[in-house]
């Protein structure tokens, strides 16, 4: 073992979560910070709409309403004192970024500006409220942004391009993780008193997806190899409009503006399925509507997508059969130039991905997999939950969207992600540090590396019949089709299936490369197993779950079944097999009620 | 439609030099040139290494040459490239292997300039946000886009040939801090592109402002940092 | 919101260092070299260069107003050429040209050369460069 | 391990730059050239004789008088965009205008000047 380091704390991703954290740590304890990407190119540079607090800089807000919201939104499986942590938190966070440096979108006064968010409300009232801060519609750059340039001012200890590749557990507790270089190929082994991971989700298990291709399930993945479990992952976020086949994300501010969805046929589809707010229903109905569509061949040209429509005319026309109309009570009409003045980046991403340009052309879009519930159980101070007791595993911390609080329970709110970054983030990394400083390192066991060694010898080894890039196809198809929006047991249980006969002919894949110096066909290989890993886990929670609730919508349980089903599901890999189990769900002030909105 | 994609290879424990290979895939119009190379991985040579992530021009992994200039894979698509595509690494930077090049030098750049608010006055007493007007915030706000990508730097005719040069990407960085007006640290900035291997090593070449997919104007903030510099007019 | 203007001193903004200024001073002397080679273009004029001069004799007059650049030109005298008026011109241009010019070379340099000591060997060639330069084109202009 | 950094000339100009590529090479080179050309004048002129007057002779070869006008003349006509630009960053938003603009300056008096260099070369 020639590469050993040694540090207090170690936090693996370096996202908004794994950055706050290193940077939280490394004030009092010695912290390294991992990423197989250059903390940049973190997924958290991709969001957009916003961050939400109550601050209240344009109306009245509190953040007893946030709270509400967001556990309403979350179909009541959120766990209500996380919840009220993190809405009460949200403040102090986003000033703390705004002290940072981050440069907020600001109001005439000179503060923080907000805007309106799906699912945010004056309680009393029931109209939406300004809650989300945001930076243009690049906030989650600029978190991404202003947390590794503090980080830089900090001189945070970073390992950039290192993938970390098991976790090393001595004891019944964390004493380090592996790595492998990406420039040479060498295996190191960070030793540590606490191991956080921040890592992202894994969205790459489907074909359509918002999610970039680091969302590979890593760190979830590791942790459930050594036994422990995740929870809720039956719990995945579908939007409604993807750009066709390339899932990337078209915000919701299109159909705010008038645009309405069309089949192929040429009909609107929306208000067969919600009479009332047609377009604008929820995520989850709209993404399920556009999939119903596409089951009955109503597709475009036969094919998997339908089409968003904001074109001046079409936009005109149903808002008049709508009768739709402006505060001051004319009927509401708009003009290309308005379409283009308030959509400028989704136009961009039409002209430059699509060659379609919005005005005069419909974009072809389809619901595109965006955002991982589920995850490793934490509390809200990011230790590690092991079972229903809360039972904490020493040294193991998770932040982000690999983690599961659970403060977005089935289905998350926009804007309240990166807020869980930021809060959790911090926390985990003040806590790690504190554990960190009464705690001994654990002795390092002869053998830390060979876990990894042997996944990498078995991928070189493999016979080649079967091709890494295929066997991904296949997977992300059945995913998509089969554990997607809609789901049920036949189809569900096919795709179990598929996925368990994937993982075989996984072990024939063969990796040519057979050099050490970037070897991405053989991490890319590696990450393939960990998306086999958890595409099993989610199929089966999914399987498992008799009812339809947030993101988890099945066909053969349409209704939420609280009587039965009001608890969050834990998977663990015992003995090789997967298991599941239940933990409860803490209510404190909200109890479940029916969600319309 | 079939496309001829010639890339740039190296492979650091085989070749002394890099020399190039020619694919001909199926491709659609509509496919981005990271697809392309995706498939290529996946289903003719899985060796070749390229960086990539978001897949949409947001993360800044993908910076490389194609047709003889600095885009993003994932930004730029068949259509636009026509059905013979070239790929070449970045220039300027050490290739590690095929289109990856080492990013440090770039980074060390980067980090030369300051890259982090700077202000050392007391918060606000109420624990709110430091106030800035619009217009203050505005004033920035082109330069807060930069993904460091490298696009721009790598394409500056001074930063080939001189990497010392600190290079387009660090002076928009820099920017982006000089003109916050909550920040307190321009002086120290300005300082440090003051050096010889700073913002006079800028000619007004033009490469990066075209370079640059996020399409900041890479030149008119150097501009700007460069009157700064004359004037000291920070606003 | 009061607005805070925000200027820095000239040491604070950095305009202390050999490449700021002279950044600023190659586009000044652009603009001086305009400046001067318009006069000496308007004087060549004046003083009845159209009928006498070739058109790239003009030119030559205004990049550099020296007497042996008209020389073999068909004007009757020379007289009016010669004064220490047009000398002084010539010297002023020579100056600034000669500092524009030869910064310009150690700009071109510095792109190439990176190391220390390869810099400083061209900082003192450029400064002999400038002085023999100089030295040289005063005396051809005020002895000629 | 890996290839050094290492950016030829042929491959930079090889880069499929802007406009703005092209001038700041011509730029350079017509800086150079005239940098190049008055040392050498300078010298001939002081040293005089033989020497000086080989050297000035070469004033009389009319390629060299184009080569030496061209760089005379766009390194000026560049030169005064550059300085207008770098003065008022504002106007880099157009600065594909402006070269534009440069050009239907440059290219007529560029041609006048070889025209007349060429009839005088020609004639005499
Ligand atoms: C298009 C899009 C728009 C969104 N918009 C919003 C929004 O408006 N508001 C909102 O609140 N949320 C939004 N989200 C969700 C939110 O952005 C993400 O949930 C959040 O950024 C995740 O942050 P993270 O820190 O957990 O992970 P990431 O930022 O993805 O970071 C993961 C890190 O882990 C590292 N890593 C992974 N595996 C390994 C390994 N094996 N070894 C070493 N390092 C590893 C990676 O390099 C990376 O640094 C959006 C998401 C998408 C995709
Ligand atoms: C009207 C006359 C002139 C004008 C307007 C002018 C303008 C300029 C400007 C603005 C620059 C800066 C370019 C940059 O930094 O990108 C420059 C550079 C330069 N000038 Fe001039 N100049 C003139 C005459 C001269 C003369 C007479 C010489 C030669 C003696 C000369 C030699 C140079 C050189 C060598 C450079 C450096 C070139 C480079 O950096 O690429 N210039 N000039
Ligand atoms: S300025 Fe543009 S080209 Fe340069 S690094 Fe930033 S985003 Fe990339
Ligand atoms: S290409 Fe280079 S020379 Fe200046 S304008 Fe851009 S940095
Ligand atoms: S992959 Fe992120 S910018 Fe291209």
């Amino acid at each position: 073992m020639a590469n050993v380091h040694q540090f207090d704390v170690v936090v693996v991703g370096a996202g908004g979560a794994g950055l706050m954290a290193g940077l939280y740590a490394s004030r009092t304890a010695k912290t390294a910070v991992i990423s197989k990407l250059y903390p940049t190119r973190s997924h958290t540079g991709a969001a957009q709409g916003g961050i939400s607090a109550a601050l209240g800089n344009y109306e009245e807000d509190k953040p007893e309403w946030h709270m509400y919201d967001t556990v309403k939104g979350s179909d009541y499986l959120g766990d209500q004192d996380a919840i009220e942590f993190m809405t009460n938190e949200a403040i102090n966070a986003v000033l703390e970024l705004e002290h940072m440096g981050l440069p907020f979108d600001r109001t005439p006064e000179g503060r923080i500006s907000q805007r309106p968010f799906g699912g945010h409300t004056n309680n009393e009232t029931g109209k939406p409220v300004r809650r989300a801060a945001h930076a243009a519609d690049r906030t989650g750059h600029m978190i991404l942004q202003t947390l590794y340039q503090q980080c830089l001012k900090n001189k945070v200890n970073f390992f950039d391009e290192y993938q970390v590749l098991d976790f090393i557990m001595v004891n019944g507790k964390a004493a380090g993780v592996v790595a492998v270089e990406l420039a040479t190929g060498e295996l190191h082994t960070i030793h540590a008193k606490a191991v956080i991971f921040a890592t992202g989700g894994h969205g790459r298990i489907f074909e359509v997806t918002s999610n970039a291709y680091a969302y590979t399930g890593d760190g979830a993945a590791i942790l459930l190899r050594h036994g422990i479990p995740l929870e809720d992952m039956e719990f995945f976020q579908f939007h409604p409009t993807g750009i066709y086949k390339l899932g990337i994300l078209i915000t919701e501010g299109v159909r705010g503006e008038g645009g309405i969805l069309i089949n192929g046929n040429g009909e609107r589809f929306m208000p067969k399925y919600a009479p009332t707010v047609k377009d604008l229903a929820s995520r989850d109905v709209v993404s399920r509507a556009i999939y119903t569509e596409i089951k009955e061949g109503r597709g475009v040209n036969g094919k998997n997508y339908v089409y968003l429509d904001v074109r001046p005319e079409s936009v005109n026309k149903f808002a008049a059969m709508d009768g739709r109309t402006n505060p001051d009570g004319s009927p509401y009409k708009i003009t290309g130039e308005q379409v283009l003045a308030k959509l400028p980046d989704i136009i961009d991403f039409c002209r430059v991905y699509l060659g379609v340009d919005p005005i005069t052309q419909m974009m072809p879009i389809q619901p595109t997999a965006h955002y991982t519930m589920g995850g490793i159980p934490t509390n809200k101070y990011g230790e590690v939950v092991v079972d229903d007791n809360g039972t904490i595993f020493p040294g193991l911390y998770a932040a982000g969207e690999c983690a599961c609080v659970s403060v977005h329970g089935a289905n998350r709110l926009g804007t309240n992600s990166l807020l869980d970054l930021v809060v959790f983030g911090k926390y985990a990394g003040l806590r790690a540090a504190e554990y960190a400083k009464q705690a001994d390192f654990e002795k390092l066991p002869e053998e830390a590396e060979s876990g990894a060694r042997s996944a990498f010898d078995a991928l070189r080894n493999g016979s080649g019949k079967e091709n890494a890039f295929d066997l991904s196809n296949e997977l992300k198809k059945v995913m998509f089709e089969d554990v997607g929006i809609y789901r049920n047991e036949k189809d569900m249980a096919a795709a179990l299936e598929k996925v368990r006969e994937l993982q075989k002919r996984f072990k024939d894949v063969g990796v040519n490369d057979t050099g050490k110096i970037f070897n991405t066909e053989l991490l890319n290989a590696w990450e393939l197993g960990n998306l086999l890993d958890i595409a099993e886990v989610v199929a089966m929670s999914a399987l498992n779950r008799k009812e339809s609730r947030g993101g988890h919508s099945r066909e053969d349980y349409p209704e939420r079944d609280d009587k039965n089903w009001l608890k969050h599901t834990l998977i663990a890999k015992k003995n090789g097999k997967l298991e599941i189990s239940y933990k409860p769900v803490v209510i404190t002030k909200h109890q479940p009620k029916a969600r319309v909105y | 439609m079939e496309i001829t994609v010639k890339i740039f290879r190296y492979n650091p424990e085989k070749d002394k030099r890099g020399n190039y290979v020619t694919y001909k895939v199926e491709a659609d119009e509509n496919d981005r040139v990271l697809d392309v190379l995706e498939y290529i991985k996946g289903k003719v040579d899985g060796a070749l290494s390229f960086r990539r992530s978001c897949a949409h021009g947001v993360c800044g992994s993908d910076a490389m040459r194609i047709n003889g200039r600095n885009m993003l894979a994932c930004k730029t698509l068949v259509r636009d490239t026509g059905s013979n595509i070239t790929v070449e690494p970045i220039l300027g930077l050490p290739i590690q292997k095929d289109l990856i090049v080492d990013m440090e030098p770039f980074f060390d750049n980067y980090k030369k300039v300051l890259p982090y608010f700077i202000n050392d006055s007391p918060l606000p007493e109420n624990g709110r946000e430091r106030l800035q007007s619009p217009e203050e915030r505005a004033r920035f706000d082109e330069t807060t886009k930069c993904i460091l990508c490298a696009c721009c730097t790598t394409s500056c005719p001074s930063y080939w040939a001189n990497g010392e040069y600190y290079g387009p990407a660090a002076i928009v960085s820099a920017h982006r801090f000089i003109f916050d007006s909550r920040d307190e640290a321009a002086e120290q900035r300005l300082h440090v592109l003051a050096e010889t291997d700073g913002i006079a090593r800028c000619h007004t070449a033009y490469n990066c402002t075209v370079a640059c997919p996020r399409e900041i104007k890479v030149t008119k903030a150097i501009g700007e940092v460069k009157m700064a510099m004359m004037t000291g007019k920070l606003d | 919101m009061t607005k805070k203007s925000r200027t820095l001193s000239i040491k604070g903004r950095g305009l202390t260092s050999f490449e700021s200024i002279m950044w600023l001073f190659t586009r000044l002397s652009a603009l001086a070299m305009y400046a001067l080679i318009l006069f000496g273009l308007i004087g060549a004029l004046v003083m009845g260069a159209r009928n006498n001069m070739n058109f790239a004799d003009v030119m030559r007059w205004a990049f550099m107003p020296n007497v042996t650049h008209v020389q073999s030109t068909d004007l009757e005298s020379t007289d009016a050429w010669v004064t220490p008026f047009w000398k002084l011109t010539a010297s002023a241009l020579l100056l600034v040209a000669t500092a524009h010019g030869v910064h310009g070379l150690v700009v071109i340099a510095d792109d190439y050369i990176a190391g220390e000591g390869g810099r400083k060997f061209v900082r003192l060639l450029s400064i002999i460069m400038m002085a023999s330069m100089s030295f040289m084109g005063l005396w051809i202009i005020w002895t000629s | 391990m890996g290839l050094k950094r290492d950016v030829s000339l042929s491959t930079g100009l090889r880069y499929r730059g802007p406009a703005g590529y092209l001038t700041f090479i011509l730029h350079r080179i017509g800086g150079l050239g005239m940098g190049i050309f008055i040392t050498l004048h300078i010298l001939a002129s002081f040293v005089g004789g033989r020497f000086g007057g080989a050297i000035n002779g070469i004033y009389e070869n009319w390629a060299f008088q184009i080569f030496i006008f061209f760089c005379v003349m766009f390194h000026a006509i560049n030169g005064l965009r550059i300085t207008i630009l770098d003065l008022f960053p504002k106007l880099l938003d157009y600065q594909t205008e402006a070269i534009w603009i440069e050009w239907a300056v440059f290219i007529p008096l560029f041609g006048i000047s070889v025209f007349v260099i060429m009839q005088t070369a020609l004639g005499g």
